[in-house]
């Protein structure tokens, strides 16, 4: 069977809908040995912030049933030696390439916004779930307004469209997502990884050095397609979902719920392939279920 | 391109109360096996509880049939599932993967120093660098805890054995019996593998003898290939320091650049 | 090694902190063949409304990874029904009865706090994570304002020490805590479940008739001691710990980041005596530990 | 005390393409088991992602030995779990739980009639019911998806099979043979157990031929004993409908009153 795996997002075509999740795919490079980034729809780069980040003190990674916790805080070598050390190399394969993009300030976002105009990415996202040090350190992406805010400010500054990136930590993420789209967001992407702990009881102490981390696998797959489901039947932007995806059918319950295109995160620590894995699942799903169009399962889920 | 193969569980069997020793045949690598490289192995299939792989260090690859051995201790869940495996059992392994010990030529003496678990790597070590001039110091907290040395004993010219209770060998720690044979061993290399504890202290001596060094690290891990930055180790470059990743950047560092808080 | 297991909440002595946390235990009765009731702490009934309910249509449960969604929907006899033919049955028992109550309005809630005066019981716990119907289904664990103020409500109503169970579906916990520590709560429990959906991809269709349910089991686990943690850093008033308990080290987790007592929740579903068995494997660390006094260990996690 | 004992699996065989049957020794149980009882079975151990116990039928208790039967098919990754037990493993069985089929005195002609799975937990009512006068009617989508019947065909006074695609016995649904056979048979009480379309049709059928019956019923479960309300079935009583549960209520409730939306 002749299957189409082409999705469109915000005007970019994407030739399936498998992107790899930032922070857990590097920039590409450390996956060549174990599969052909050309194989997948696009990859979400790690993120990125203005000036080089150490990130937080080891440990940063412990496991918890079905699911990991990471305290990575961002470790990167800053946007600038990104773009020239980084980005060539990923140019030549030819995958969608979304720069995922954080910062202290609004301000910053800004500015790493425009530097990568002219750069020939595909897609920008901006990860709202760092803390302000403005606002003493509420995260950006728990407060609609500031959402909204923090979403035109960049929307004027970028010539790519924008994804939005959506922390799970919310009450209401309907009024987070809406308010994305009124800041001018083109799609939105979710969930960011939920916070949460873990602790030694032999030596009385948090497991990872940070205390607090994100959690993400499959544990969090059941909130992440229930978030999904909720903001696709509010918003009319596309959105990329994710969450725990592991294999084709976890995929596919994301796009059923709603979903245009799904990222894979944690399961890139299992298996450094696990994009394709999964990308080969979904087409095997649709061969097997006699889906020619992976469009025509997008929100099939009548409720 | 590298296939993530399943791999075949040749033996499994205990070498100590917890500790066991598997050898694994079928897993495929282009390039020679370095000491300090480690295999990155699932334990159960991906439906379970358990995600994240378990790094663990080759203690020996076997010249006539390639196969890899791994002496692990049976610590959580992860190596509990390991230890129940079974010769004939199919086996998910990523690896060999990391910068193992590379060595100049003008290296001619090296001294192996480990601690514990951290005695499984400088085993094939032993092997690998057999041709040199070669004397290791091992130490453990009691006999209930030590790792035989077998085969890699006859690779060297002088072991020296310890625990913290001298149930078994010398009683005291192995930088103890550092200090006291560094003058007639005269390494012009150390590699060392053990505790914060034991390392931090290797590093002190060798900046006291002089000595140069090289460190095999551990740290909690997750893709094992250098893409998800949760390994950090911290490492000094030019007066500074910055978080290397311990599964490429490592996990052998150079021993006097490690950091230790 | 003789041990101290008792902890105090709010003025009542409970002779060890496990819990049978509410909905996973009925009214007790159908544990007895399995464990001997006089061994736990305490147990908190099945959530209670004013009238019989039939809650939601099946199915009503589905796995996830290490984790359990359900959509009961409160199906409950009714106030009236329990204290008439279930709490004299219970009350035979020497462990502590927690009363969990639910309502669509404020004055519900009153109406059945105050019906629980002179019956007898030790503690009344609020589930607040219920839509309030009249503020267009809003749950009112949500809104810290909904909370100081219902909390207010109802301790004017009620003779017993109150305990307000809180929501986890909040951006910000300690909001909600502080809250109802305002209202004049005399203790807290948390987490209830997490909103989350799944997927059947033969069927097109939700598992669960209902669509959405809770999320618990140890998926939550790391977030719920997460939570714990913040609250009990944040107010002065006793906490009840619970999410994905499943053996003793579960608990000691839960007491070690400031609850002083822990609920077994989805554990009971699994075995029916999990009660005892995570009492077992408490007192099994504390006697290998060296604890002599439970207490010792509560909030013992120095960050 | 009920205590939720660790039994053992005795053997765990294919009867058919995914179709397993294991028995299982060491269950205590202080009163008789009923047909349309069911045993509550622990895939894996609690690290594992697997949570819930599954419910399976017991569709045979051996006079001799004690040892119970269950016929189950392999669907996901419960199912799957328990059918990579061996002889000699242990499993975590709870049970037996449930209401079964108690029969008044003045049954004494029974028709049985199963569909798919659901014939498994007839195998058993065929056996405890064998004094009385003992009919069957048995189908599935097609001979691959059949259930042996084994000792209890020679329970049975008579037995009629069918399959959708007719590869085995008559070419049909199990009702269809059940309106031409009912004249013949003149059963007092139909035992049912099958798919909500084919259960729908019996209550259909029995009301229109004015039949007692009892149908066991299925319904996603959490704990098994009464205490979680989850396996809710709506039945009808005194004019309305209510919720009960499965497990203990039923899943052998009185065949009329079971309310299908
Ligand atoms: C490069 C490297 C080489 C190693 N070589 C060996 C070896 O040869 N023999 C041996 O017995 N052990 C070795 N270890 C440690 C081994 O990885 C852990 O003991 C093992 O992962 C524990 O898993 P678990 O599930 O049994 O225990 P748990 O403590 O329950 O593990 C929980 C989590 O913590 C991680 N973890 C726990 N301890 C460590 C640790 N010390 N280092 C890294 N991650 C850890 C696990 O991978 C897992 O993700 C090595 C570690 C590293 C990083
Ligand atoms: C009272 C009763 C008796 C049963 N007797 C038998 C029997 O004799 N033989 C047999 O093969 N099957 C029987 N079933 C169905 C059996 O329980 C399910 O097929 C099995 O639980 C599927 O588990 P799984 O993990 O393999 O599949 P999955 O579909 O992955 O199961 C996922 C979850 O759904 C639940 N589930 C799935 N299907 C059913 C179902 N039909 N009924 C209840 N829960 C379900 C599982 O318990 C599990 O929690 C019975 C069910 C009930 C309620
Ligand atoms: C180790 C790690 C690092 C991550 N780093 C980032 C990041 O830099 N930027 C970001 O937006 N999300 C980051 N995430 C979140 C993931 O992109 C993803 O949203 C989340 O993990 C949920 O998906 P999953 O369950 O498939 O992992 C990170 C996740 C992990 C596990
Ligand atoms: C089947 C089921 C029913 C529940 N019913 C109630 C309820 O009536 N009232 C309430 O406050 N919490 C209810 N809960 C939530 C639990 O009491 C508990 O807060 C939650 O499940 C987290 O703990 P756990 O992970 O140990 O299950 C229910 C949970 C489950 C699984
Ligand atoms: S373990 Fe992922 S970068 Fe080292
Ligand atoms: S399964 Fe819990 S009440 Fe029936």
């Amino acid at each position: 069977m002749d299957i189409n795996t082409t999705v469109d997002i915000a005007g970019v075509t994407f030739k399936n809908p498998v992107i790899a999740a930032s922070g857990t795919f590097g920039y590409g490079r450390e996956h060549v040995d174990y599969m052909d980034l050309n194989k997948i729809g696009g990859i979400s780069v790690s993120g990125l912030t203005l000036e080089p980040r150490n990130g937080n003190p080891p440990p940063r990674i412990v496991e918890t049933p079905s699911g990991i916790i990471n305290s990575v805080g961002l470790q990167n070598p800053g946007v600038e030696y990104f773009i020239n050390h980084q980005l060539p190399w990923l140019k030549e394969y030819d995958t969608r390439i979304i720069v995922n993009i954080a910062g202290n300030t609004v301000e910053e976002y800004c500015q790493i916004a425009d530097r990568f105009n002219g750069t020939d990415v595909d897609m920008l996202e901006l990860n709202i779930s760092c803390p302000n040090v403005k606002q003493g350190g509420i995260a950006f992406g728990t407060q609609p307004v500031m959402v909204e805010e923090i979403t035109s400010a960049v929307k004027r500054y970028t010539q790519y469209p924008l994804v939005v990136k959506l922390s799970p930590n919310v009450g209401d993420i309907v009024a987070i997502a809406r308010a994305a789209q009124a800041g001018g967001a083109d799609a939105l992407s979710l969930i960011n990884t939920i916070t949460a702990m873990a602790v030694d009881i032999e030596n009385k102490r948090p497991m990872l050095e940070n205390v607090i981390g994100g959690l993400s696998g499959p544990a969090i797959k059941p909130i992440a397609l229930r978030m999904v489901w909720q903001v696709c039947n509010s918003v009319d932007i596309p959105v990329i979902g994710m969450g725990g995806i592991m294999n084709g059918r976890d995929a596919v319950e994301f796009m059923m719920v709603g979903a245009r295109a799904v990222a894979v995160g944690t399961a890139n620590l299992i298996h450094p392939d696990a994009c394709v894995r999964v990308l080969k699942g979904v087409e095997q799903y649709m061969t097997t279920a006699g889906v020619k169009d992976i469009r025509d399962i997008i929100g099939i889920i009548k409720t | 391109m590298m296939t993530n193969t399943i791999c075949r569980v040749e033996y499994n069997d205990y070498i100590n109360k917890n500790i066991k020793k598997m050898g694994i045949s079928g897993i495929e690598h282009k390039r020679e096996v370095l000491p300090g490289q480690f295999l990155h192995i699932k334990p159960g299939s991906d439906y379970h509880g358990l995600l994240l792989r378990r790094p663990i260090s080759i203690s020996d690859v076997l010249p006539s049939t390639g196969i890899m051995e791994i002496i692990y201790l049976i610590k959580g869940p992860g190596t509990a599932e390991l230890s129940r495996l079974k010769p004939g059992d199919g086996v998910d392994v990523l690896g060999p993967l990391g910068n193992g010990l590379v060595l100049d030529d003008n290296v001619k003496n090296l001294l192996l120093i480990g601690g514990g678990m951290g005695v499984a790597p400088l085993l094939y070590a032993a092997r690998y660098y057999k041709h040199l001039s070669l004397n290791g110091i091992f130490g453990w907290r009691d006999t209930g805890s030590l790792i035989p040395l077998g085969a890699a004993k006859d690779f060297m010219d002088r072991v020296y054995i310890c625990t913290q209770d001298g149930s078994t060998g010398h009683r005291g720690l192995v930088t103890d019996i550092f200090c006291e044979r560094v003058e007639d061993i005269r390494p012009d290399m150390v590699f060392a593998c053990g505790p914060v504890a034991m390392l931090k202290e290797v590093q002190r001596l060798c900046t006291r003898f002089g000595l140069d060094s090289r460190f095999s690290m551990e740290e909690r891990m997750g893709c094992g290939v250098g893409s998800c930055m949760t390994c950090a180790c911290k490492i000094e470059r030019d007066g500074n320091w910055q978080y290397e990743r311990v599964c490429c950047d490592g996990p052998v560092f150079n021993g006097q650049r490690v950091v230790f808080d």
